[in-house]
């Protein structure tokens, strides 16, 4: 059912308001948090009205602006979308308390929530983008948009990052874009619809080549390895960019990019006709193990979580690519997990940083001591990495690996207990170091972060807790993406 | 090896346009497309209804007289650019011409003096009598303008300089389109059309007036221009 | 609505005696002239308007100057086409506007005058150009506007330009002449020179004559055009010019060759005396190494206007390819490109003139950190940049998506890959552009001290970013409005 | 061919013309020499044009009594007329740049100037 509705539209606009006014407001700092902490919350409520009506199979429809006939940008909020944009915008709630008490002292506040706000409002328009014109816009956009946000430091090193991110999230925007005009010549529209759009009589060569095309232009975000390169890099940007846009909004916009386009342009009947998915989840797999062991051998924390943000998106990956509707609630409601349990990790990783100065794992011997609520947060976030039951990370590896017994393909679980194992190896040294190890100095304080960025710590590790533990409960974010699946294979 | 190059590119344009030419219409034939399609009614018709004799001048200042305001455009164009390019400008460097040349001899400033008054006659019988022989505006104002020149290096800088008449000299620069368009206005509100010229026997003279007019002006026009063009040029000595 | 059939003439003659005027009016205050010129633009923009207007509303009509009929006199002939007047028009005005503090601020004085007098000139004769119906008649106007272009972009009397004007003159008179040996050998063929009866009467002609001056012409509107590897004149000569000369040189002169190109294909196309499929796939390629060459040079230039220059190869790459498409949707992205893409280069040279005008710089190392100080120039000119990349909603988009569809619907899905990374390459270049502007620290923090552009200029560079954002939503005005000549122009091939 | 090219054999010329000019335009460094090529490309072009007019045996188009057809066709020349004066409208500003950079650099041979940039 389809209704027109402008908060598919002010969804997205509110961010940008909220961007305008944080340039407006200048270097006036109340101000400034005035809008960005309102506009959350005002985004965050608009967002939320909506969920009953996802619930209930109800799709929010509004129409922007028409260039010509069948290409315009437009707004459509089903299920799948709705997920996706709840998750980003209860995170940026959480990461802008964060980020206040983060960069209290850094330069360039102004630019730096400002593009923040853009890059929110530019994911919550692919979440609900109608067409993959608007999803390349919202796509496009948010490149450009995390770039200041990728070089604020301004060093030399950070300009190299944001080069390297560019060079290779453009290209992935060209491959998008190029797909969406073979996509418009050959089906004649690119609404993302269900069943999807496409159909056989295109011919199974130039249907390959799109899909690749595609899969490759969106698999650049969601660091298909080898397409993750920029990933490792980009992790100068200070803490609170890393956390929201490598954990939620960039990254996440290329793993949902692909589950638009499995589900809503190719269609699963066709692509299970195609047989290309196959070769994705063999790729997919492949990125989950291999990141995973590139990640036992990083010291430095952001760059092992960098390489264990690449595994997890494989996961999603990987569960679009298997066809089957278990393996797609997993994918779908991976998008959840894995946000809150790295967001978490994040937090404490620039807690940590702010504290102590510290960036290693090395260094982090007894730091448990020291914070004892920042590191057990972050323990929670690794327990559910590793797939301990009751956490988030639970839920997908056991849908994941019965979706893979589903459509068959059972060595699919074994990756999953592969990955599991692997977590825990990357994962536990650094929690046995903080709280097991001796403190490098017998005199220990208590010291933890300020309240702004211990509180979204916490409160994103009880998410974790909550994800995992609730999965039957009706409202949940289990049974949006579960209404998600429903609709996507028609059952 | 450059030179190999140079001879391919030539070869490139030459053996292409010497296989076009040999399959135009043959040189002279007079069944050829080009005597047989347009020009035949200027031909039959131009004397009475584009009031000229001179089939040239009917096509120029007439049938095509679009073409020539361009024309006139054009030569006021290459002034201004002169101009533009030439007056006021600065930081020029030590290197200059060298010094004046010899002085000019006896012989050269005595023909030019006694000529003259034979060139000016002579620019203005060619000026006004384009319509019926060979010659025009554009001729005669060149031939005056070759007066100027051939004036300017028998003289001393003052006297050349007041040889052009200082006061509306911008006007008289622009002389040949502005009586262009204005006969071209004048066409329009006597005939309707913009450039057209009134037929018939009673309004010969107004037509053979106003072709005169526009002779004038560009004979004028084209003299200025010249000269101007000239000084110019002159002027870094 | 209809309209006077003489006004056609009147968008051509009014600038005409504008610039002849000019340096009268201007001989007691160069102010004065600027007033005068701006007036004279005004006015040519009305007639122009009320000409779109009544094309938009009964389709192409001509008028015959002195009232001859058809062969015989020049015709006029305004079709969908010719309604690039209108940009004429309107950046005529903006860069007059523009000039009057540019003008005082680069120019000797007594030049002045002159220099309004030329930019009239070289708009009267784009005007004439894209009215005129008659091969010769197009040729002078050519001549017109070619000449004045070369006097304009020497005009500012540094030391290079006069050099840049002088190769921009032996290539452009080198592509005249070939222009006019065509019109000439077209001529030996038909006896007409009027393009719609030259068009009929080439039917039976022999091949190999048409072929050559079909060549011919198209080779020197290429060179016009700046087409890669013919473009070596214009990098030089854009970017010594005078901003305002820049935006028109860079926005207008160089369409001149794609309109060229357009009238070539209408008389090749209605002629059928030829397959075209040579020259069409010649200009494929063409474009498609313009696009990249030329992004590829910008890429390593620091020169602000240097950059913009090499830019315009870029796009003239695009349009060129879409002409070379021969499929409606690539026509109609090209021909709409002419006119978005003239708004859009405006725009940004325009601001690089702002730029230049208030801090003497023009290397994007000199001009780092500028955005502080300078934050609507800098903003305007990043709208031009994410224009000319084709983001929606702008209006370098339309254009390019509609271009990249017609290589997919001929059947040369290739040529739309080249497009897109095309793009992609324009993109990473303008980026390191506004990058500097906005987030490198200012290599002499004196940058940060300069005042925004004085109203002058920065009215008509809001304008025209305004326009970049207004004709990208509402991009498929123009191209409505295009679409019927271009299906007029393919439908004796079988296209549109 | 030949023989068609016999018949046309102006047309040749001044095609052959026209390649004179070219290589002058490529191969001369001075830049007056160059110019000079341009004007003989110009005129190759223009006699081109006007040889398009001639007709075998024919008059001067000028009307008057005693005059009989045929008639030279009087189109071709009025357009060379114009194209004469565009042709020297090019060469004034031509020079004129000439002798500017001529003042600002000394030297007006095309090779040397790129040195001096």
């Amino acid at each position: 059912m389809e209704v027109i509705d402008a908060r598919a539209a002010l969804a997205p606009a509110i961010s940008l308001l909220c961007a305008a006014l944080v340039f407006a407001s200048g270097e006036r700092t109340f101000w400034r948090r005035l809008f960005s902490l309102s506009a959350a919350l005002a985004k965050l409520v608009i967002v939320m009205s909506m969920l009953p009506g996802a619930l209930r199979g109800v799709v929010y429809v509004f129409d922007l602006v028409q260039f010509t006939e069948g290409v315009g940008l437009a707004f459509r909020a089903d299920a799948l979308g709705m997920f996706f944009s709840l998750v980003s915008s209860t995170l940026w709630l959480f990461t802008t308390v964060y980020a206040i008490g983060y960069m209290e002292r850094e330069p360039n506040r102004m630019r730096f929530f400002g593009f923040f706000a853009l890059c929110v409002s530019t994911t919550v328009g692919v979440a609900f983008a109608e067409n993959l014109l608007t999803m390349f816009l919202f796509y496009e956009t948010l490149t450009i948009c995390t770039y200041p946000l990728v070089i604020h430091d301004e060093t030399p090193e950070a300009m190299k990052a944001g080069r390297k991110y560019l060079a290779y999230t453009l290209t992935g925007g060209a491959f998008v874009l190029l797909g969406s005009i073979a996509t418009f010549q050959l089906a004649g529209t690119m609404t993302l619809s269900h069943p999807g759009i496409l159909t056989m009589d295109a011919g199974r060569g130039t249907l390959i080549a799109l899909f690749i095309c595609l899969i490759a232009g969106f698999g650049v975000k969601a660091a298909i390895m080898p397409l993750h390169g920029w990933l490792p890099s980009a992790m100068v940007a200070p803490t609170p960019v890393s956390a929201l846009l490598h954990a939620v909004a960039v990254v996440k916009v290329g793993a949902f990019g692909v589950l638009r386009v499995v589900y809503n342009v190719f269609g699963v009947r066709l692509l299970d006709e195609l047989g290309v998915c196959d070769w994705l989840a063999a790729l997919a797999a492949f990125t989950i193990i291999a990141a995973s062991i590139v990640a036992v051998f990083q010291d430095n924390l952001k760059r092992r979580l960098a390489f264990s943000t690449i595994s997890q998106l494989s996961y999603i990956v990987l569960g679009a690519s298997l066809l089957t509707p278990l393996a797609a609630t997993a994918a779908i409601v991976h998008i959840a997990n894995q946000a809150f349990a790295k967001i978490t990790m994040f937090f404490v990783a620039g807690s940590i940083q702010r504290v102590t100065g510290k960036t290693t794992v090395h260094e982090l011997a007894g730091i448990g001591y020291r914070m004892p609520y920042t590191m057990g947060a972050f323990t929670i976030a690794a327990l559910s990495f590793i797939g301990v039951p009751l956490f988030a990370g639970f839920v997908t590896k056991w849908y994941l690996s019965l979706g893979a017994l589903e459509s068959g393909a059972w060595w699919y679980a074994l990756v999953m207990l592969g990955s599991a194992l692997l977590n825990a190896a990357y994962w536990l040294p650094v929690v046995y170091a903080a709280f097991f190890k001796t403190p490098p100095s017998t005199h220990v304080e208590m010291q933890e972060a300020h309240w702004t960025m211990l509180g979204p710590t916490l409160v994103c590790a009880a998410y974790v807790i909550l994800l995992g533990a609730t999965v039957s409960v009706p409202g949940m974010p289990f049974a949006l993406a579960r209404a998600a699946v429903t609709f996507v294979f028609g059952m | 090896m450059k030179r190999a190059l140079v001879i391919a590119l030539l070869l490139a344009v030459a053996v292409p346009l010497l296989i076009a030419v040999a399959d135009l219409p043959p040189h002279g034939s007079p069944d050829a497309p080009a005597h047989t399609h347009v020009a035949p009614r200027y031909l039959e018709r131009g004397a009475e209804e584009a009031g000229a004799e001179n089939i040239v001048t009917a096509v120029i200042l007439n049938y095509r007289g679009l073409d020539t305001l361009g024309e006139v455009t054009v030569i006021f164009t290459a002034m201004a650019a002169v101009l533009a390019v030439l007056v006021g400008a600065r930081a020029v460097t030590a290197l200059d011409t060298p010094a004046s040349a010899l002085p000019v001899s006896m012989i050269v400033r005595f023909i030019v003096r006694v000529l003259a008054p034979f060139i000016v006659l002579f620019s203005i019988y060619v000026v006004l009598n384009g319509h019926v022989t060979p010659g025009g505006g554009f001729q005669g104002g060149t031939i005056a303008g070759a007066l100027v020149i051939a004036l300017t290096l028998i003289m001393s800088d003052e006297q050349a300089a007041r040889l052009l008449p200082r006061r509306p000299e911008r006007v008289l620069q622009a002389a040949a389109p502005l009586a262009f368009i204005m006969t071209g206005v004048t066409g329009l509100l006597l005939t309707g059309d913009f450039l057209g010229y009134p037929v018939g026997h009673e309004s010969a003279l107004v037509a053979t007036l106003m072709l005169t007019f526009v002779e004038i002006g560009i004979g004028v026009g084209g003299a200025m221009v010249i000269a101007t063009i000239f000084r110019t040029m002159g002027a870094g000595r | 609505m209809t309209t006077w059939p003489p006004l056609l003439v009147a968008v051509v003659v009014v600038p005409i005696l504008g610039a002849v005027l000019t340096p009268v009016v201007g001989q007691w205050r160069a102010r004065r002239a600027a007033d005068w010129a701006l007036g004279t633009m005004l006015l040519t923009s009305v007639v122009a308007l009320l000409l779109v207007a009544r094309v938009a509303d009964g389709g192409p009509f001509s008028y015959v100057a002195g009232g001859w009929e058809v062969p015989y006199g020049i015709e006029l002939r305004f079709d969908e086409f010719s309604a690039v007047t209108a940009i004429i028009c309107l950046l005529g005005v903006l860069a007059i506007v523009f000039s009057r503090r540019y003008a005082e601020h680069a120019l000797p004085e007594v030049r002045i005058p002159y220099y309004y007098a030329l930019l009239l000139l070289n708009l009267a004769g784009m005007l004439g150009f894209s009215i005129t119906g008659d091969l010769f008649n197009l040729f002078v106007f050519m001549e017109i506007l070619s000449l004045s272009g070369y006097a304009l972009v020497a005009v500012s009397g540094e030391k290079i330009a006069e050099m840049a004007a002088f190769k921009y003159l032996v290539m452009g008179a080198v592509s005249s002449i070939a222009v006019l040996f065509a019109i000439g050998m077209l001529y030996a063929l038909t006896g007409s020179l009027n393009m719609a009866d030259v068009a009929s009467r080439l039917g039976g002609a022999p091949v190999a004559p048409v072929a050559v001056a079909f060549g011919m012409m198209a080779l020197g509107f290429m060179v016009k055009a700046a087409i890669f590897p013919l473009h070596i004149w214009l990098p030089d000569a854009h970017a010594i010019a005078p901003s305002p000369v820049s935006a028109i040189l860079s926005g207008l002169v160089v369409k001149v060759g794609i309109v060229g190109m357009l009238r070539l294909y209408q008389i090749a196309y209605t002629s059928r005396a030829l397959d075209l499929e040579a020259l069409n796939t010649v200009l494929m390629w063409l474009g498609a190494l313009s696009i990249v060459m030329g992004a590829f040079f910008a890429v390593f230039q620091d020169d602000v206007k240097m950059m913009l220059a090499y830019s315009t190869i870029s796009n003239i790459g695009y349009i060129v390819m879409g002409l070379g498409l021969a499929s409606s949707a690539g026509v109609i992205g090209a021909s709409v490109h002419v006119f978005n893409h003239a708004i859009i280069k405006a725009t940004l040279f325009l601001g690089a003139g702002a730029l230049i005008f208030r801090t003497g710089k023009r290397t994007l190392t000199d001009l780092a950190g500028v955005g502080h100080a300078m934050p609507w120039t800098v903003a305007a000119i990043s709208v031009g940049a994410i224009s000319i990349v084709g983001i929606p909603p702008t209006a370098g988009f339309l254009c390019k998506w509609y271009i990249a569809l017609g290589a997919v619907e001929a059947g040369h899905p290739f040529f739309a890959f080249a497009l897109v990374f095309g793009a992609l390459f324009i993109f990473i270049y303008y980026i390191r552009m506004v990058n500097a502007f906005y987030f490198r620290p200012p290599r002499d923090p004196a940058i940060l001290e300069v005042r925004e552009a004085p109203a002058s200029m920065l009215v008509p560079i809001l304008v025209l970013a305004t326009l970049c954002l207004v004709m990208g939503v509402l991009g498929r005005i123009p191209l409505s409005f295009i679409e019927p000549a271009v299906t007029r122009l393919l439908a004796p091939i079988g296209g549109g | 061919m030949i023989a068609a090219l016999w018949h046309n054999i102006d047309y040749a010329a001044c095609v052959v013309l026209f390649c004179i000019g070219l290589y002058t335009v490529i191969t001369k460094h001075n830049l007056i020499k160059k110019f000079m090529g341009l004007n003989i490309m110009e005129t190759a072009v223009f006699a081109f044009i006007v040889a398009t007019g001639v007709v075998e045996g024919g008059n001067a188009p000028i009307m008057g009594p005693g005059v009989e057809p045929p008639f030279i066709n009087p189109l071709p020349q009025a357009l060379i007329l114009t194209g004469i004066v565009v042709a020297v409208s090019t060469t004034a500003l031509a020079l004129g740049l000439v002798i500017r950079i001529w003042h600002q650099c000394g030297t007006i041979e095309a090779d040397e100037l790129r040195e001096a940039e």
